[in-house]
């Protein structure tokens, strides 16, 4: 081993909001080289930390060395020239610039004092090519995938030379492939001699590719371990005080009618691009099924359709049997469907609202939480009391601003106020994204009640992990179409991710046969 | 008036009418891109054509007949500088931008016209001896309709105000300080983690919102009223910022949408030997510039969305 | 407390720098600011008169505080006052009908004009998307001419209306009497009924709970089943409607007729900084609606009783407004000496 | 007509007697409309009328003596009539005929006080009404410009369109056919006095549809009217273009270099009414209840002096058609064709 050559240390770092202490006297030490985790619960203060590190926020104490030497990072100005960038938890990109102008901003080339985007985007190109990135630099991010988005971020740190790289969460909102890609590319930074800190909740992740952990909970450092002497579950205990389950627990499935039943359905998106393509989907009641697929194989439109926020252009939406093509959001809901949507401050909530009035949102207007047009406040206080205690809404109370929310607590008043109306029909569309895995094992097991009660739910989700243990069915979407449906226990990973390429299942089996024969040669 | 005639006589004027909103509308158009409403635009244009006539009445003597030229520039400076108020208010003391504009308009009329009465002892100060002024441009207005119809009659302040609109256009979204501009006026938090000094651009921003509305308000009082009074700039600041969102926020859009302003002001000068509009009520007829904006706003401009940030001081670290 | 402190101390500072500017320009504040406390309470003449200069502002800035809550920018409150004086007027003169129906009436015609002006740019937003802003504004300056012109017209070419019956009258010999003639009128009462309409309306039915959804999120609300072009629209006509109710207050109590106009009252561009005085709020426009009408109406005094010029009080009441929007410093400020203190 | 005020001095002589009791005391004040007593217009006119009268009697500016009160806004004009009556003025002015209603009101409030309103008529008993003939003196305007114009063809710009703008307009055009009926006469409403740039824009159109002479009655708005003019004529010297000025004589605002393009101005000398009224005021003639128009005969309207431009006998004709008008001659339409007050 080498002499421990530490090229970051966060020694006693204390960051206060308020009275509030979000960083209470951690240290981090980051190696030459290595990858290193930061794990915590939603909330624990990861990623004020980083953004400590990063000059966004002035601690109250402790001192930060880089390559040894006490500095003082007093905004991100002085960070980028001590060679650190950092992707953010949440982009930090302007959406009607292309990828090239995000990249260079704050430090563009220029000829005879105008832009020089066409040497920008040459030099983009190249480093792109460089790291595997695959990223056009004259597209707008607007128009980019989230994937996509994420390797410009990347970008924009590569581009600036930083050695030292902070990715928070970069996993959250990837697809799988992407996320293969995204470790691809972390590998090949650190063999350049960049060091990382990494954070995720994806434990599996944290094993596959981290050299280091270091733990935090509420605020203060647990300490830090050596990932090949650990395991997920003392990884996990640690970040959360107390044993984890992860494979979450459910009997078998007995579905009974028809819930959800989708014919031949066409819709397009906002740009009249058809994206569902004669889907047929049918779910019943006391069964989970999955829609595994790539993002962007007609998902968000399928939802957005049943739901009645996007027009379809044909076929036919049915709820118990009732149609509902083309009805107005309020009707669907009122026909029995809850939602938890894929975005949730787009969707979601209404962030300048009371988390209170959020968890209303579905039924302000009915009895008992309103009369004759008359708001009850004070139901709504009670009713959003209760939801907040059942689903474990971590908040000073039901008056707080719903932005002040972690994303976690957010998401859990979402599924208490969808799942409290006790819809016929769930839709959860990635619902656990960017939540620790506390938060995921109780979302998964309140489906499976959902499930249980005799309801039928709709998953969505990139993440297969999650749609292989929570589904009864899955349906795997290709292309705008449901090309094929399996059971959990019937498939397995490897198989799902040819059938979510666009594989038959036959074609996929005699893959997976040639793929084994492979193996053995080798 | 024949069809020609009408055409010679609407372009030049419709021009001469659009230049000082031009100038107001880009002034607009670098605050709110930086993120900062700007509302106080026409405070800013009164002080611009009050420190216009000041300083061409005070100084003719010294500059002769460059002195609407150089009033520009003294008029650009302290409007610049008054627009320093509603920037330290709207970006350090995160003022409400809109409340801080209305006051900044209350506050510029109150000033220019108390220091009328100081100085000149009466309710508007004297007139100017020398305006802007215009002229015909040899070769150009020979050529058959064209000449005629853009290049008689000229104001240098009408030319100018068509180059400052291509270079606004060129700063803000072919140089870095451009890119920064929009960039802080987008997503001030990314521009933050890039090493942008949000509150400063937005403060430059603005003090060139300041200048450019104080040149708009001296090239109004020097080609219109040639004095200044309570009435000379009213309303002129809320139609360049008309201008501005009907331009959708874009130098030469603003500008093309001031230049409709001037032509639909000018349609309804002409509009008694116009035989459609010839039908129209006197009364009513004033009317039609602002019917005409609505009709083209709903015919074929449709939406526009101001930049994200805009309206929202910048706090370090909140979300 | 801050609360309170803030808008205090914002007064205060806005006074001191006015006085400053006296002082410099060679006038004797105390004597000014004698004459501006006169003008607005010193005998019930004046007070009456302030009052009823108050009335309309608190509509006025009832109608950018409503559409401000709501998400939107109402530039367009002075058309619509406009709009809703002529309406009152014509219904107040042209009618003849027992008090009891015709002066709700009227009052109905100035809310209903003023919400029919909202309504276009409220539809123009809903249906296309096209900024609120631009379109109030034009329509301020058509709402201007129309009615020059409608007046014309009633008037057979003349330059005002007729003036409104009895029977459509808010003025009254009773709040005559007691304030030594003053133009006081019940439309005070109005106003303030107003304000507690628009904080039930907020505050406690489910329509202010989608308007103020909508206003915040699009998106989430359409979600959750509300109708965004309904409610834009909704949001618009009942800016108007508090905007023409100014009117029908200019209307039916202050003037009882209305004139041909060379421009804007101006009401309705001083109701945002009303609105925004009273941070949008039912109360806070009291609040705001008050400071601005006094001052407005006792800085009379001060060319009649100190002669002061006029522009001076404008300087005072801009600077005001601009300490009120700064408010953030005096917090810091505040906050800062507090520590101060605790430190000792 | 320019010096009447001096000889009002000589026949003040009771004023020192009776000068210790309030009561006996007269003083005068008025009430501007939003232009301010120096809006080159009928409020710095009236003002005008009452600062000497003032100094001719040894009045001092104040309570007791003479003031005036500004009044930003027609919301106003009650308050500020109402203090000044409560300031014990024995006369107060209302400026404009915008203040006809307010004065009505107040005035039957304020009985012991006298009012007077120009440009409107109140039926009160202590309130005297001025009333002028503006289409007399515009009336010589439009025979000037007739005489004058070489294309002829004549404007008329109006600010907003009301009773006492049009007598303006009707004036202008009797006078200008009364010369000869083949001129035109181009006539346009801006809709507003203080729209400078739609005056300009006017201007311009008449300009250059071949109108050499524009008679203007729009305040604000025949700034930008005197400004195209004098564009026109910096960048050609020899442009035939001219401006009447209005209310008072507006020669200055005519000056380009050495040239000038005011051809003359139409007087309206509400300085005269307002000392007028002041002086029978004073001495208890009062004329309460009534209404007085002031025209040629009274010297209320005239062409102003400065005629620089106009040779010796169109002035002469000019006067011709003055002498005419005041034996009553030459009768001067009030309204202009077809806009007649229909009730
Ligand atoms: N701007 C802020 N103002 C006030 N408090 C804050 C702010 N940012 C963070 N906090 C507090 O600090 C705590 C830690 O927040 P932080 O964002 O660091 O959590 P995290 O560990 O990154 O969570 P997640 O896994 O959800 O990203 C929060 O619980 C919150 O109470
Ligand atoms: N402006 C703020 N004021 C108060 N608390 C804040 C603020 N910003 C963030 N926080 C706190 O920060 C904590 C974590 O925020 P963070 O954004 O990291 O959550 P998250 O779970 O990652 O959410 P998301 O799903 O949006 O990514 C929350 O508990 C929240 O209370
Ligand atoms: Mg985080
Ligand atoms: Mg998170």
């Amino acid at each position: 081993m080498k002499p421990l050559e530490y090229v970051i240390e966060m020694l006693n770092i204390r960051k206060e909001f308020g009275n509030f202490v979000a960083n209470d006297n951690i240290t981090l030490q980051l190696r030459k080289g290595e990858i290193h985790a930061l794990l915590g619960e939603n909330g624990a203060g990861k990623s004020t930390l980083m953004n400590v590190l990063f000059g966004l926020y002035q601690p109250e104490g402790g001192e930060i060395r880089v390559r040894g030497k006490k500095v003082a990072i007093t905004d991100p100005n002085v960070a980028n020239e001590l060679g650190i960038g950092m992707v953010h938890q949440h982009f930090m990109l302007v959406e009607n610039f292309t990828v090239t102008e995000n990249i260079i901003l704050g430090n563009e080339p220029t000829k005879g004092g105008s832009l020089n985007i066409s040497a920008a985007a040459k030099k983009v190109a190249e480093l792109s090519k460089q790291y595997g990135l695959n990223v056009d630099p004259y597209a707008k991010i607007e128009d980019i995938s989230v994937g996509m988005q994420q390797r410009v971020e990347i970008l924009k740190t590569l581009y600036r030379g930083a050695e030292i790289l902070i990715f928070d969460e970069p996993t959250a909102s990837l697809t799988p492939q992407e996320i293969m890609e995204l470790i691809t590319i972390m590998r090949k930074l650190i063999k350049e001699g960049k060091s990382i800190i990494l954070i995720t909740h994806k434990l599996q992740e944290i094993m596959d590719v981290s050299d280091r952990v270091t733990v935090i909970r509420k605020g203060k450092g647990i300490g830090t371990v050596i990932t090949s002497e650990s395991s997920p579950e003392e990884l996990a205990s640690l970040m959360v005080g107390r044993q984890v389950i992860f494979k979450t627990e459910k009997g078998p499935a007995h579905p009974t009618d028809e819930v959800l039943a989708v014919k031949d359905l066409v819709v397009t998106d906002s740009r009249n691009v058809e994206k569902v393509k004669g889907l047929n989907l049918s779910v019943r009641r006391g069964e989970i099924v999955g829609i595994a697929g790539i993002d962007g194989n007609g998902q968000s439109e399928l939802i957005e359709a049943i739901t009645g926020l996007r027009k379809t252009k044909s076929g036919s939406v049915s709820i118990n049997g009732k149609d509902i093509t083309n009805k107005r959001p309020r009707q669907v809901t009122e026909s029995g469907v809850g939602h938890i949507p894929q975005d949730r401050h787009k969707h979601g909530l209404v962030l300048d609202f009371p988390i209170g009035y959020n968890i209303a949102l579905q039924t302000y207007y009915q009895k008992p939480l309103s009369k004759g047009g008359i708001i009850d406040y004070k139901a709504i206080d009670r009713f959003a009391e209760q939801i907040i205690e059942q689903y474990d809404v971590r908040t000073q109370g039901a008056h707080e601003p719903a932005r002040a929310l972690s994303g976690g607590n957010q998401q859990k008043a979402i599924i208490g106020r969808e799942v409290e109306r006790d819809p016929d029909l769930l839709i959860a569309a990635l619902p656990t994204r960017g939540l620790d895995v506390g938060a995921i094992e109780f979302i998964h097991r309140r489906l499976i009640e959902q499930r249980d009660s005799g309801k039928a739910v709709l998953l969505i989700s990139f993440e297969l992990d999650e749609v292989m243990n929570v589904s009864d069915r899955i349906a795997v979407i290709y292309d705008g179409a449901i090309i094929d449906t399996v059971k959990p226990l019937e498939t397995d990973e490897q198989e799902l991710g040819l059938l979510m390429a666009g594989h038959s299942r036959k074609e996929a089996a005699a893959m997976q046969a040639e793929e084994g024969d492979d193996k053995h040669v080798q | 008036m024949s069809f020609l005639e009408i055409l010679y006589f609407m372009a030049p004027v419709s021009i001469a009418y659009a230049a000082p909103l031009i100038f107001t509308a880009l002034g607009g158009v670098f605050s709110e891109r930086s993120g900062v409403v700007n509302i106080a635009l026409e405070g800013l244009m009164v002080m611009g054509a009050f420190i216009g006539i000041l300083f061409n009445l005070f100084f003719y003597d010294t500059f002769g007949s460059w002195t609407p030229w150089v009033a520009l520039i003294a008029a650009m400076i302290v409007s610049a500088v008054f627009s320093l108020l509603h920037a330290v208010a709207s970006i350090t003391f995160r003022a409400d931008q809109v409340v801080s504009g209305v006051a900044i308009n209350m506050l510029g009329l109150a000033v220019a016209l108390f220091l009328t009465k100081m100085i000149f002892d009466k309710g508007q100060t004297d007139f100017i001896k020398k305006a802007i002024p215009n002229f015909n441009i040899p070769v150009l207005q020979d050529i058959p309709v064209i000449g005629p119809m853009l290049f008689k009659g000229v104001y240098g302040s009408s030319i100018l105000a068509i180059v400052a609109a291509f270079v606004a256009w060129y700063v803000i979204f072919k140089t870095p300080f451009g890119l920064r501009l929009r960039s802080v006026g987008e997503h001030p938090m990314a521009a933050d983690t890039m090493g942008i000094h949000v509150n400063r651009i937005r403060y430059i921003a603005v003090v060139i919102s300041g200048a450019l509305a104080g040149i708009g308000g001296a090239i109004y009082s020097q080609t219109m009223t040639r004095d200044f009074g309570h009435a000379t700039i009213n309303g002129q600041g809320f139609m360049a910022l008309a201008a501005m969102i009907f331009g959708k926020w874009h130098p030469i859009g603003a500008m093309g949408a001031a230049i409709f302003f001037g032509f639909a002001q000018a349609l309804a000068v002409v509009g008694p030997s116009i035989p459609i509009i010839k039908e129209i009520p006197t009364g009513y007829l004033h009317a039609l510039p602002y019917i005409l904006t609505i009709l083209a706003l709903a015919g074929f401009i449709g939406k526009a969305t101001g930049p994200k940030a805009s309206g929202k001081p910048y706090i370090k670290g909140s979300r | 407390m801050i609360n309170i402190l803030v808008p205090v101390i914002s007064v205060i500072l806005g006074l001191l720098v006015g006085a400053i500017v006296m002082v410099v320009s060679g006038y004797d504040p105390v004597k000014g600011y004698i004459a501006l406390w006169n003008g607005i309470f010193g005998d019930s003449y004046a007070i009456g008169e302030t009052i009823r200069q108050i009335t309309p502002y608190i509509l006025a800035g009832l109608a950018v505080a409503f559409a401000f809550r709501t998400g939107l920018f109402n530039i367009g409150v002075e058309g619509q006052l406009i709009v809703g004086w002529f309406a009152a007027v014509y219904v107040g003169a042209a009618f003849d009908l027992p008090k009891v129906i015709h002066l709700p009436l009227a009052i109905l015609a100035g809310a209903a004009a003023g919400a029919l002006w909202a309504f276009l740019p409220g539809l123009l937003k809903a249906k296309m998307k096209i900024h609120e802003v631009i379109v109030t504004i034009m329509m301020n300056y058509v709402a201007l001419y129309v009615v020059n012109a409608l007046i014309k017209t009633w008037s057979g070419g003349g330059d005002k209306t007729e003036r409104i019956k009895e029977t459509a009258s808010l003025r009254s010999d009773f709040l005559a009497s007691i304030t030594d003639y003053s133009r006081l009128h019940y439309g005070i009462i109005l106003a303030l009924l107003m304000v507690v309409l628009m904080w039930f309306l907020l505050e406690k039915t489910t329509t202010g709970f989608e308007l103020k959804a909508v206003g915040f999120n699009e998106n989430a609300s359409e979600y959750a089943g509300m109708k965004i072009g309904k409610n834009i629209i909704l949001a618009m006509v009942i800016s108007g409607a508090f905007a023409g109710l100014a009117g029908a207050m200019e209307g039916l109590g202050t003037f009882g007729n209305m004139y041909t106009r060379g421009g804007f009252t101006g009401i309705g561009f001083d109701g945002i900084a009303v609105a925004l005085l009273g941070a949008n709020t039912p109360l806070g426009v009291i609040f705001g609606a008050v400071l601005f009408g006094s001052l407005k109406y006792g800085a009379l005094n001060m060319p009649n009783a100190a002669q002061i010029p006029e522009e001076i009080v404008q300087i005072v009441i801009a600077l005001v407004i601009f300490f009120v929007a700064c408010g953030y410093a005096i917090r810091l400020l505040l906050s800062k000496i507090s520590k101060k203190k605790e430190a000792k | 007509a320019c010096g009447s005020g001096n000889d009002d001095a000589s026949k003040d002589n009771g004023k020192k007697e009776g000068g210790g009791e309030k009561t006996s005391e007269f003083s005068v004040a008025m009430v501007t409309d939003v232009g301010g007593i120096d809006d080159k217009s009928f409020n710095q006119a009236a003002w005008k009328g009452i600062k000497e009268f003032g100094e001719a009697n040894d009045m001092e500016k104040g309570d007791g003596g003479y003031d005036y009160l500004q009044s930003a806004g027609e919301e106003d004009y009650i308050p500020n009539l109402n203090a000044l009556a409560r300031r014990d003025f024995s006369l107060v002015f209302g400026v404009g005929f915008m203040m006809q209603d307010a004065m009505d009101e107040i005035a039957s409030q304020q009985k012991d006080t006298e009012f007077a309103i120009i440009d409107a008529v109140v039926d009160q008993p202590n309130t005297a009404s001025i009333l002028f003939k503006e289409q007399e003196g515009s009336y010589l305007a439009g025979v000037a410009a007739a005489l004058m114009t070489e294309s002829k063809k004549v404007g008329f710009v109006g600010g907003m369109e009301n009773e006492v703008i049009h007598r303006f307009e009707s004036g202008f055009v009797a006078g200008v056919k009364a010369v000869d009926p083949e001129i035109d006469v181009d006539v346009q409403y801006a809709g507003a006095f203080d729209k400078a740039e739609t005056g300009k824009t006017m201007a311009n159109r008449m300009y250059s549809s071949g109108v050499d002479i524009i008679f203007h009655a729009a305040g604000g708005t025949g700034n930008g009217v005197f400004s195209e003019a004098k564009e026109r004529k910096s960048a050609d010297p020899d442009a035939n273009v001219w401006v009447i000025g209005v209310d008072s004589d507006q020669y200055d605002e005519g000056a380009v270099g050495d040239t000038n393009v005011t051809l003359t101005s139409m007087l309206k000398r509400v300085d005269v009414a307002v000392e007028d009224i002041a002086k029978r005021a004073k001495e208890g003639d009062f004329p309460g209840g009534e209404t007085h128009v002031y025209g040629l005969d009274e010297d209320g309207v005239d062409l102003a002096d400065s005629r620089g431009a106009i040779p010796e006998e169109v002035m002469t004709k000019i006067e011709d058609y003055k002498e005419k008008i005041k034996s009553g001659e030459i009768e001067v339409p009030e309204y202009p064709e077809g806009k007649e007050p229909k009730k």
